[in-house]
């Protein structure tokens, strides 16, 4: 039957559809890795709270960005007929699923800060502000229907800079976001019980489970050639430099990462994300070999952050989810405007004022942002479990389910 | 002779191994277990049926000592594993009859050190 | 040497190979799904088995159904030279893997219901007749070469009812029709030792891992785009909407699932399932709103079911597998004739009665069909191990080694 | 916007980009299946070093591959500006990442012969060399720029047999060579302590997870489809014939391994592998029977081959990695003389001295390459752990850090 | 005192934990073991090699307590921990020479409640 | 009646256990412990923090017995538990008071076999 003869524009409209479908899935496929990433990273006591949070912020996520985010990001709604979305809106339909999967993961991301010690319900009610609002207005911005006012090509930053940002694959928009939203969210926590001694000392808890850490890692890895990739939004304008792109920063991310930590496991596993999300900018405009040096960047960045944050500044961030997203997020922003140009390999059209202004604009945004909304809950319903329900663990606490129920005593 | 049992907190191991090294005491052996004292239990769900729970984590160290040895790992132990709360544990001692070093057949107060 | 010029027609029939491959490989590592989702919800005694048994249901499967089932279902067979086959069979090589993918379901949800107590080689050989016969005959009456008799738009029932049968992904087809072949076995087979006090009181068995159970339900959920979208069989039918509603389905499941359940893990992760389940049949004729709504709905039976069937009624269903695919199925057929109608929303062309009837009859059909070959297979062979196997669990009894070998003491 | 009118040229570049993308990202995703597989298969304290060699393993291939390798084998390179690369080179580009992809699958094959004993760096070292020049040689003799005078179409072997070396997707290339190459670094290696006494007895050494065996043996699976399918280099070549037959052989292979082990789970999950190491040479040309009778074949070859090996000639592969591989490979080059013939149904233009020759070539040259690398390394550096780091485990002695560090006591 | 040792089946943990409780005996450390009685072997293969197991999962009720509780102790165990079956298990007691809390340093009898 | 419990090396069981069958001793439990002795520790780091580790893998296995018993099971360990390495381990032997079979009831002699 497939022998009939297809017309072009049929064919190529399927193309697209399944470009973005494979993207989407990808992406979707990515919020396991974020769980599997977080159950390893945290103690056993806290996996099926890491488990049940991914899930539950995806199934949140879905209906505001649904209802509210990609309305405000991309002026897009899908209140009509099945028949009128089956036959015009199909690409429209995809992009929704596609633009949902990067905005899920600001959840996705805090979760990470702010493991083993946070209330349910108020953490999935913080990110669905996050992706119903405050991530679309972003979004908006940048590569919705206010980039053109604000930070797009024709916006006013482009007339100053000589470009608009330039954010491929969203360093900034997502990863940036998610890390900064994170901080004063980890901030008003405080870290968990024990973590630091009376006196200040550091005590750090042992993560549960390298091979998970590993799984969610590769998990990630793998999908981020969605993320990169299939931001093209068409088949027509995939690119191959992207796919290599995202590549070699990974590479980069790893190879540092591994040399810098002396081949410590938790860290290589962070450090191929954290090439990928410092790539993430810049993939389409690098050249790879930029590419490899900005990756191997953000895995130094973390390897040198994440004791700086946990054991100096004190801060409890679990994951090190702003060091990841939000310094190494920030970086990529950045770096895309210096090995973005034309002297560095790259292919230029990019302004380096540009990428820093907006990177900064972005980091003040989330954190004011992430400030505001875990404040007010923080004062509202508190968000932040009971001492006793923390001893026990959120598994416990809150989903009266051990990781291995088997094996309770 | 006489075997030492503790079961302590699982955080306050390495403050106990340090405190009994200090203390001359290196050899001993561990294990994980659940303990309940007097911390309240919970209540664990599988699938809607409830089911009580009271046990919580801890790690149990037995050391066989020589009687001069008493009271100075009694004392490492109370002052390194002393968090203050609830939980915090407790020590068992036993009388020992005898000890075997196994890779050289030695007995006594020879073979436990 | 991609850059000289290719035939549209080429083109085409590349990009089908390619969709196909896609959806069919997606399916093949649902398998890996089944799999853990099996091996987190049994006892640590029953881990290997669970492996083993989705292994060996999916290569009995290819087998029959390549000798047996896909001919019957569809008319069609590969005894023909190599030559042949590549020059104009290629779309039915791929349609064969796409639906054997859904065929091997069919042994891969039973699996789940039985486990832990029933014998091996009798349960692989029950599945080769349900792929070989059973199922391709169903498979044959709705979307094969007997559809224009049975169930089909030309049907006495479309002429009965307006419409034929629909089930775009096979809510009835696969699912219902797996989870009530399941029943008999699971009645026949009897509870798991002291599952049921004898005086009927009901004594929960945990299960070993909420992380392999997640990741069980993760695999199958990111895997099931592939069954939902390419059920379309080729690109230039692919739809947007059909991606779009699973996706809004297994959110509502999730939801749902989480909500009534009080943030239970197992739920949720089940949840999730059970909404995609449900819209299968109607993924490409609801609106939205409505796959939310039908995801919703299967994720509530499932929580009030599960504990019904599995307490109440004291069928020891180990992953509830009838509640999940065989009450969630069902309702799927059911659904489609309600949220597909134009009413609300839906894309209309779909005929209620008939809906309920074909539903029903599958409902027939399975259960009488599950309970002959199990019923035949125990009189004669037996399929349940003896008790001191069953005490000593599948993985040491069948496969002579445990799921974590270098922990035996 | 995809609405637009799209010239089919550029449909078809898109198309092309994609089709690569996907082999690509599965056959990156393969080695989070060969990190499982081995960390399934070894002990717990050697987990975590399993992690991070295949990690490392990645890394150094993509910097030696692109740097030296891909240029050897291809005579590619891609020091031009990012520009050029978009302009002109975006199906090299995805070439580059296809079989860097292949090429990165030496050293993580090798990974599992030589686990629990071997230096990380060395080893590291030995697979730069291997991707950097030794298979990047062999790479482009069979299918790179070298093939015409060496294994090709027009070679001296091609006018003496009548016709070319034929290996798809790479039993002799890949898998041959990784095993051939690894048996010297195990010989030279020698057992783990304690794996046999001092009498010489045997005593195995149970592995520690079923379940991650099983996990990466899956992920595994699942890639092979991007490896076998995407080695057509572009879609108008794709072939459907090669999904069924990966498909048939490693059912095959799961059957055979499966009966003649016993129901044995380990042998079962590596029964898949060896049925598709064995298919990937001819997978283009058998008939699916064929197909499935070479995987049987390569089953059967594994579950005598693997006790023969490490009980009787005492050879301690941990993975048994050069029956799968190695002999596997072998196996399936020779048999893509035979079963591809026209005789057994096959597509034919293939020739069995052709065959045998050059996969006699390719032991020869592995095993040499690899005792040479690895001799010289062994006296220079040494390859092997100190005793006491050895008893420790490597995840301790080389990565201070256990595979689940909460339960360290 | 005295230190009760109780080998029992997994399954019955909760029901003798109930029991307890009824006899006043809340305070217990516990953990999984294995052990081999009466109960049959069976055999283990990995990759074509065979060896001898015959171990089953047990678990493990340690319970210091005085003197007047030792009784107690122990029939609420039996009688709780018994299904009839093979490989009910044992209860083992051996005596206990002194009991310290860690949390207040308090000796014997009022320690060990 | 006494109570011997071995820390052994976890590669000696099999041949432990095979002896101890020889010695007429089926009847045992047995549990994962980590032990420190003569063997020298480790440093594990974790994300840059750097502990100490002393402890390894070991196989404690506890035997009830009789009287008489005691010598044969302490040389059938002793003798199959030796690699001449050091951590080969040690054995305690501790007194028991009192053994109860769950499933009969029986007390003493009888019920320990
Ligand atoms: N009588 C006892 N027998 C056995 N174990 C005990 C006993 N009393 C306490 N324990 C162990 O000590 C742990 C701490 O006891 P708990 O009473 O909670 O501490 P505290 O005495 O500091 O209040 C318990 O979890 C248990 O493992
Ligand atoms: N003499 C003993 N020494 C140590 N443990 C024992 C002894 N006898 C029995 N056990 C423990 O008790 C468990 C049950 O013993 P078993 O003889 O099977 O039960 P029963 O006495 O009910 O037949 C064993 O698995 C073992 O863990
Ligand atoms: N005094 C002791 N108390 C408790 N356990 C001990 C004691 N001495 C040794 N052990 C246990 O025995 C194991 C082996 O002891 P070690 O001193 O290393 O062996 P060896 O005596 O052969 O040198 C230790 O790891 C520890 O578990």
């Amino acid at each position: 039957m497939s022998d009939s003869p297809v017309s072009v524009m049929r064919l190529a409209r399927g193309t697209d559809v399944l470009f973005l479908l494979i993207g989407a899935v990808m992406i979707f496929a990515m919020h396991a890795g974020f769980a599997f990433l977080e159950a390893g990273s945290v103690r056993r006591q806290s996996q099926v709270n890491a488990m049940n949070k991914i899930v539950a912020d995806w199934a949140v996520s879905t209906v505001v960005y649904f209802l509210i985010g990609f309305p405000i990001a991309r002026g897009i709604q899908f209140w009509a007929e099945a028949g009128v979305l089956v036959g015009s809106r199909q690409i429209d339909m995809m992009h929704f699923f596609l633009y949902l999967g990067f905005a899920a993961c600001i959840p996705a991301i805090i979760s990470g800060g702010i493991a083993e010690r946070a209330k349910f319900w108020t953490n999935a009610v913080a990110g669905g502000v996050f992706v119903g609002l405050v991530y679309p207005l972003f979004e908006a911005c940048t590569w919705g229907q206010l980039s053109g006012l604000a930070f797009g090509e024709n916006s006013w930053l482009a007339s100053w800079t000589g470009a608009g940002f330039h954010d491929y694959a969203g360093s900034v928009v997502v990863h940036s976001m998610g890390g900064w939203l994170a901080l004063p969210a980890i901030l008003i926590l405080g870290p968990r019980r024990r973590r630091y001694t009376a006196e200040g000392t550091s005590v750090p808890i042992p993560v549960s489970s390298i091979p998970f850490l590993a799984l969610g890692s590769w998990i990630l890895c793998v999908g981020w050639f969605g993320f990169n990739v299939m931001s093209a939004g068409r088949i027509a304008d995939v690119s191959a430099l992207v796919a290599l792109n995202s590549l070699m920063a990974m590479v980069g991310g790893i190879l540092a990462a591994m040399l810098f930590s002396h081949n410590d496991a938790g860290f290589t596993h962070n450090g191929a994300l954290a090439g990928l999300v410092a790539v993430c900018a810049g993939s389409d405009i690098f050249h790879p070999a930029g590419a490899f040096v900005v990756g191997a960047g953000a895995g130094a960045i973390f390897v040198f952050g994440f004791p700086m944050v946990t054991e100096r500044m004190k801060i409890d961030d679990v994951l090190g989810v702003w060091p990841l997203h939000g310094l190494c997020g920030s970086w990529g922003g950045i770096a895309a405007g210096i090995f973005g140009q034309r002297l560095f390999g790259g292919l230029g059209g990019v302004s380096f004022v540009a990428q820093l202004t907006v990177t900064g604009i972005a980091v003040l945004f989330a954190f004011t942002a992430g400030a505001l909304v875990y404040g007010v809950l923080n004062m509202t319903f508190g968000i932040r479990l009971a001492d006793q329900e923390e001893m026990l663990g959120p598994d416990l606490a809150i989903h009266h389910l051990e990781a291995s129920p088997e094996e309770a005593l | 002779m006489k075997m030492i049992e503790a079961v302590i907190q699982p955080d306050r191991l390495e403050v106990v191994k340090a405190e009994l090294a200090k203390a001359g005491v290196r050899k001993m052996t561990v294990f994980r277990v659940k303990g309940c004292g007097q911390q309240m239990g919970y209540t664990e769900t599988y699938r809607g049926r409830r089911h009580q729970v009271n046990l919580l984590p801890k790690v149990c160290i037995r050391i066989g000592v020589n009687e001069d040895y008493v009271q100075p790992t009694i004392d490492a132990i109370v002052s390194a594993a002393r968090g203050g709360d609830i939980g915090d544990g407790k020590i068992f001692v036993t009388p020992l009859e005898r000890c075997v070093r196994i890779r050289t057949g030695e007995e006594g107060s020879e073979a436990i050190g």
